[in-house]
């Protein structure tokens, strides 16, 4: 019968009701993300703000939405300079596949969500950014493989 | 004081208690909504989100006030005024206390019944003037729920008038003072005899609220928000007081029919005397609660079945019982005319 | 006139009533819901649902454009619907304030590359405030929100701040 | 003071009332017209009103304004095509303005040929119990013409409900 029904209903609501409430008062409190939770990609770092990318433009090839430009420029010597690793936010959907094919470990999924941003311009950003002040250290170790930029190309990112 | 003076400052005191209920219980249906979903509700502006209404009303105050092409410019305007008076006009014959009241109607019942009825009309109107589809389907389903459900309301406070004699409110409060052998309150709730009437009211009551289970006029997941569609800013506002203002009338109707208005048994009448408006309003309170949790709880009805409700089992349960009332109370002599 | 410099634009009275009204605004931004896609249900739909409350920042969901403060579009928006988005934009009354929502709101998302999507709705719309993420969190929303009552409060400070220059 | 007041009331509840009545005649859009149809309705449970005829004034209002404008009302909503139909141009026809000349020439003769008692207004209103007692207790009284009529409408009803169970498709 609905007659019992709703007094079913009503004494549901009631006992939430008196359950008490479940909310998370947001900027107060948060939730603790899984430990995979992925947001904006995010480049790996060291203790020295060294970077791992080597341009070996996988990551660019595995996007699915073609939102990483990597631009870089072969020296004379054969070494690669990164002008920019340049990454619209805007339009990730967050899959993780960059990070996957990354054959170096260079990138990661951030657990920062809070990426709201006021202006277009802010939702490209670049992840690398080839400085002059690098240009010395790397023209000391040019004659060695550029595997993996130890300390050669100091990245001055503008990540979020 | 002339009495010209003392009526102004009454209805006066009416329009600041009714828009002072619109603010409060605004805020405590969004709090009493967010706990029965288990959320917090309104908490981060004032303490406890008690700014958060006065808020709303600044906001809607400073808004733009559209007024779309098409519409039926007199009508869209009148509308809001049409829907705020008669929701406002309902608080003159309610008895706060035995002195608190706007005016001592006689037909005290008859005349809040009456003018809830009105509203409808408004809501019809507004729904006409917006020259939209869903406005008018809005308008055109409030008052058909309206007009469906006036009849088993009217006729289920009808057990009550032929057992007091009286459709004066604050009569028939008083003749719900006392208790029944020293035990219970000798309202009317805790008389079997009245509990079908009781249960057949608050059905139909729940219409004048236009609230969910019953809020087809502004279904949203069907109407867009029916007759208020079209409205921008403060002539949003005033349906938005107006409603809310229809429940406390309904909650207050309940109160002084089946729970002894500011009656309170086993207090003395010296103590009760300055405290009646505060017990009347607790109880009101009380019954507003009750509305929001059944909002809370219940999915809408469908418009049909709403309707074959009201005429097919309703009309004919409350006509049926009013016979059955009629011959129990004059075989067991059972009535108590007051006056 | 020396009524002007009372109440007038550049006056005190006027910008310090404009910064109550403002911070009125700020703090009941009802929305229009414009979901179109995934977003709306994933990341809309959750965020006013129990566990993190739209309402107890004041926000809450208006089905007519009429009443509505702010805009969210979440989901893809087709050139189709394009002009839709526009309309009930512009039904809505000032001030407004839009919010895209969602990789596809902002540049168009993982569909950029279709030629039916627009890229992104601040090609139709002034958009304030961009959220990334596919969908976003619950909670990204909410710093948006925050994010837009600060720069609806700003309004009053730019105003003092004008004031100020002008002397 | 009192006695102002209630002419001055009197005064603005007729002109409602008369004005009303010339709105609904001269408006041509017709949702006009059912509308001040319905501020006629109110304005003379008004005058009733200040008649200390509380009763009837609520069921002036309970019945026309709340029941048969809203029956015309939604007459008009379910005729009407088109919203533009509403609003029709003045067409004058002969034979309604005869008719209405007719009536006007009744109503005149009847009415100055009609002697008004002179009656002061009761210094106590009579309250619904003095109705109830009225109909139900005087001499030679109206309690079988009001059963009866009850009896008539609630048949009615009955039958109504009845008819509109429709047949039981299971």
């Amino acid at each position: 019968m609905w007659g019992k029904g709703i007094l079913n209903g009503m004494r549901i609501t009631m006992r939430n009701m008196l359950r008490g409430p479940i909310t998370v008062r947001y900027p107060y409190e948060r939730v603790t993300l899984p430990e995979r939770a992925r947001w904006a990609v995010e480049v790996v770092r060291d203790e020295s703000g060294a970077h791992k990318c080597t341009a070996c433009m996988t990551c660019v090839r595995a996007c699915p939405d073609h939102i990483l430009d990597l631009q870089f420029t072969t020296a004379e010597d054969k070494s690669k300079h990164i002008d920019y690793l340049r990454y619209e936010m805007g339009a990730c959907m967050m899959c993780g596949l960059c990070v996957e094919a990354c054959p170096f470990d260079a990138l990661k999924m951030g657990q920062d969500y809070e990426l709201a941003k006021l202006t277009r311009d802010e939702l490209t950003v670049d992840l690398l950014v080839d400085v002059a002040a690098a240009a010395p250290a790397r023209a000391k170790k040019a004659s060695e493989v550029p595997a993996g930029g130890t300390d050669d190309s100091r990245g001055g990112g503008t990540d979020g | 004081m002339s009495p010209e003076l003392a009526s102004l400052l009454r209805i006066l005191a009416a329009v600041g208690l009714m828009l002072m209920n619109g603010v409060i219980l605004i805020y405590m249906l969004r709090r009493v909504l967010g706990r029965l979903h288990q959320r917090l509700g309104p908490v981060h502006v004032g303490p406890q989100g008690l700014l958060q209404t006065p808020m709303d009303v600044l906001k809607l105050l400073t808004k733009e006030d559209i007024t779309p092409t098409n519409v039926d410019k007199a009508l869209y305007f009148i509308a809001p005024a049409a829907v705020f008076t008669p929701s406002l006009m309902a608080y003159a014959a309610i008895p706060f206390s035995p002195t608190w009241m706007v005016t001592d109607l006689d037909t005290g019942l008859l005349y809040t019944l009456v003018v809830m009825s009105l509203v409808s009309m408004g809501l019809l109107m507004a729904g006409w003037a917006s020259a939209n589809k869903w406005s008018l389907i809005g308008g055109m389903r409030s008052v058909g729920q309206h007009i469906a459900y006036e009849i088993p309301l009217l006729l289920s406070v009808l057990p009550v008038v032929m057992y007091v004699g009286t459709l004066n409110l604050s009569s028939i409060v008083e003749a719900q003072s006392g208790t029944w052998l020293g035990i219970l309150p000798q309202w009317f709730i805790t008389n079997p005899l009245f509990w079908p009437a009781f249960i057949i009211f608050i059905v139909s009551a729940l219409i004048k609220v236009n609230q969910t289970p019953f809020d087809m006029s502004e279904a949203e997941s069907e109407l867009v928000a029916g007759f208020a569609t079209e409205y921008s800013s403060m002539k949003f506002g005033l349906f938005f007081l107006s409603e809310f203002s229809n429940s406390f009338i309904v909650s207050a109707l309940a109160v002084t029919l089946f729970f002894g208005g500011w009656t309170l048994p086993f207090v003395p009448d010296e103590v009760l005397a300055p405290i009646a408006p505060v017990v009347f309003m607790l109880k009101v309170y009380v019954g507003i609660f009750v509305l929001m949790w059944i909002r809370g709880t219940l999915p809408r009805v469908r418009m049909d079945h709403l309707m074959q409700f009201a005429w097919k089992i309703l009309i004919p349960a409350v006509l049926t019982w009013i016979l059955v009332f009629g011959f129990i109370i004059k075989l067991f002599d059972l009535g108590r005319p007051v006056g | 006139m020396a009524i002007d410099k009372l109440t007038g634009e550049n006056s005190l009275a006027f910008i310090k009533s404009e910064q109550l009204f403002d911070y009125a605004r700020s703090n009941s931004l009802w929305y229009l819901a414009f979901g179109s896609a995934c977003c709306a249900i994933e990341g809309l739909m959750h965020a006013s649902g129990p566990r993190f409350d739209f309402d107890r920042m004041g926000v809450f969901f208006r089905a007519s454009p009429r009443q509505a403060d702010v805009m969210i579009v979440a989901g893809t928006v087709n050139l189709k619907l394009a002009e839709t988005v526009r309309t009930l934009y512009d039904q809505m009354p000032e001030p407004k304030w839009v919010v895209a929502f969602g990789a596809c709101a902002n540049t168009g998302g993982p569909f950029r590359e279709y030629p039916n999507v627009l890229l992104g709705v601040d090609k139709i719309l002034p958009v304030d405030v961009y959220v990334p993420g596919c969908p976003p969190r619950p909670e990204s929303i909410h710093f948006a929100f925050r994010e837009l009552q600060k720069k609806i409060r700003g309004r009053a400070e730019e105003r003092l701040e004008a004031r100020r220059d002008s002397r | 003071m009192g006695e102002s007041v209630n002419t001055l009331a009197f005064l603005v509840m007729a002109l409602a009332a008369i004005g009303g009545a010339v709105g609904m005649l001269t408006s041509r859009n017709i949702m006009y017209a059912a509308f001040w149809l319905l501020w006629t309705m109110l304005s003379v449970g008004g005058l009733y009103l200040l008649l200390s005829a509380e009763f009837l004034a609520l069921i002036q209002v309970m019945v026309y304004a709340g029941a048969v404008s809203v029956l015309m009302l939604f007459v008009i909503m379910l005729t009407l095509r088109r919203r533009e139909d509403a609003v029709r141009s003045l067409d004058f026809s002969p034979s309604a303005a005869l008719l209405a000349a007719v009536f006007l020439g009744i109503m005149y003769y009847g009415i100055s040929n009609a002697t008004f008692p002179e009656v002061a207004l009761l210094a106590e209103a009579p309250n619904t119990a003095d109705l109830g007692v009225v109909l139900f207790t005087m001499e030679g009284g109206w309690l079988l013409p009001f059963e009866i009529s009850a009896l008539v409408l609630l048949a009615a009803m009955v039958a109504a409900v009845w008819w509109t169970k429709g047949q039981d498709r299971r």
